[in-house]
């Protein structure tokens, strides 16, 4: 299994902040990750579709090569806008 | 010292322990950012009022993306110690949101480090702000120029 | 707001002002200088242990160049007030001697601002350090490396 | 009369803070001024001569070629060390 957290205005979109998804090699990297989320369609496509997602792997930014592990915490969020 | 917290903060008790750290401390250098009362997001520019902001996070990584970018400055200027707070939560025109405190024996490094952890901050740290204007919430872009304040400190 | 006076300063109180000023400041950047326990003039390496420090300076002089070092900063920059406290007389080791506040709508400007002005402080503002060392009285010498950073900002 | 004033360092080298001096052309720049004040010999000449020497002239930085007229506020001064 795998944690994925959605943040901010992708969390409004998706209306959804958290799931937990069964590991398999089919979403072993970022990129194949984010093609299994996009293909389930709306509002998932269009919510993950767009240049400026960015993504986190264990609470670390990641680019979309990275790999994923069985047990890793992976995040789906807008650029960030503190301070 | 990193703290996350609804709370406000006060700038006085941050300064007086970077002032107490070290008696070879020559140099204090404190950011502190407020809340506006109007929106400088490029994709709107019709200034609208904002009555009020939420600071959304993500507990966990915020406080391991802040550390990491305290580790860089440290790493890369002359500094004793820093602290850093960032509130979440709802706030108001006119309240703080975050500080950034530096010490040093010198002043370019308190100034440089300070600034970069700042740039790094609103670049790297997983906040994200939403608006309540007049015509109701919104979530704040990101700004060209935050990215590019961070970019400045890049070495090859 | 220029002070030059004997007296402590409030870092609360100056920050306080900084933040009243306008509705529309998001950054405010402080610098305060202490007096260290340790000597960093280049001619003296050996690093003398200070126990106390006389400031000296020109009144009316005084003033006046920190008045025009402001005057150069808010050309410059966008930022929206500047609170500038240099004490005079005798210091001790850990006391304030010297603070810079600068409030602006942009954090860069604050602090590239906050900056230039203790730059120029440093090489233009007529106040002289005589230190007491365990080896007796000393007129502090002026540092390369304060020169060098005003340098920086020139303009040509 | 002009008004000359000494500070720091080299106050307490010439163990003055400040003197009248009676205008002539003589003097009316800052380096025939310095010429005038070396002329006096010890411990003038000495304190004079360094190299970081620095000037003002009612109040604002100056350089040596600087004009000084009558009733002038003139200033000697090492480097400043304040800050």
């Amino acid at each position: 299994m795998i944690k994925i957290l959605y943040f901010a205005r992708l969390r409004d979109s998706l209306n959804r902040g958290e799931e937990q998804l069964e590991y398999s090699a089919a979403i072993n990297t970022g990129e194949k990750l984010l093609s299994a989320l996009k293909s389930r369609g709306a509002p998932w496509q269009d919510a993950l579709d767009k240049t400026q997602l960015l993504m986190s792997v264990n609470q670390t930014m990641a680019s979309p090569d990275a790999s994923i592990q069985d047990g890793d915490e992976v995040a789906f969020f807008p650029p960030v806008t503190g301070g | 010292m990193i703290s996350i917290q609804q709370a406000d903060f006060d700038l006085a008790a941050e300064y007086q322990a970077l002032r107490a750290d070290a008696p070879s401390i020559g140099a204090i250098v404190t950011f502190t950012g407020l809340v506006r009362d109007f929106n400088l997001v490029e994709s709107t520019p019709e200034n609208t009022s904002v009555q009020g902001l939420f600071l959304e996070h993500y507990p966990g990584m915020t406080e391991k993306s802040l550390a990491a970018i305290i580790e860089t400055a440290k790493t890369r200027w002359s500094i004793i110690n820093t602290r850093v707070v960032h509130r979440i939560g709802a706030m108001h025109p006119g309240d703080q949101i975050v500080f950034v405190g530096v010490n040093s024996a010198h002043r370019g490094d308190a100034f440089a480090a300070c600034e970069f952890i700042m740039d790094y901050l609103k670049t790297q740290a997983p906040f994200w702000k939403k608006e309540l204007t007049e015509e109701g919430e919104r979530w704040v872009e990101s700004r060209d120029t935050d990215q590019q304040a961070a970019e400045r400190w890049k070495t090859d």
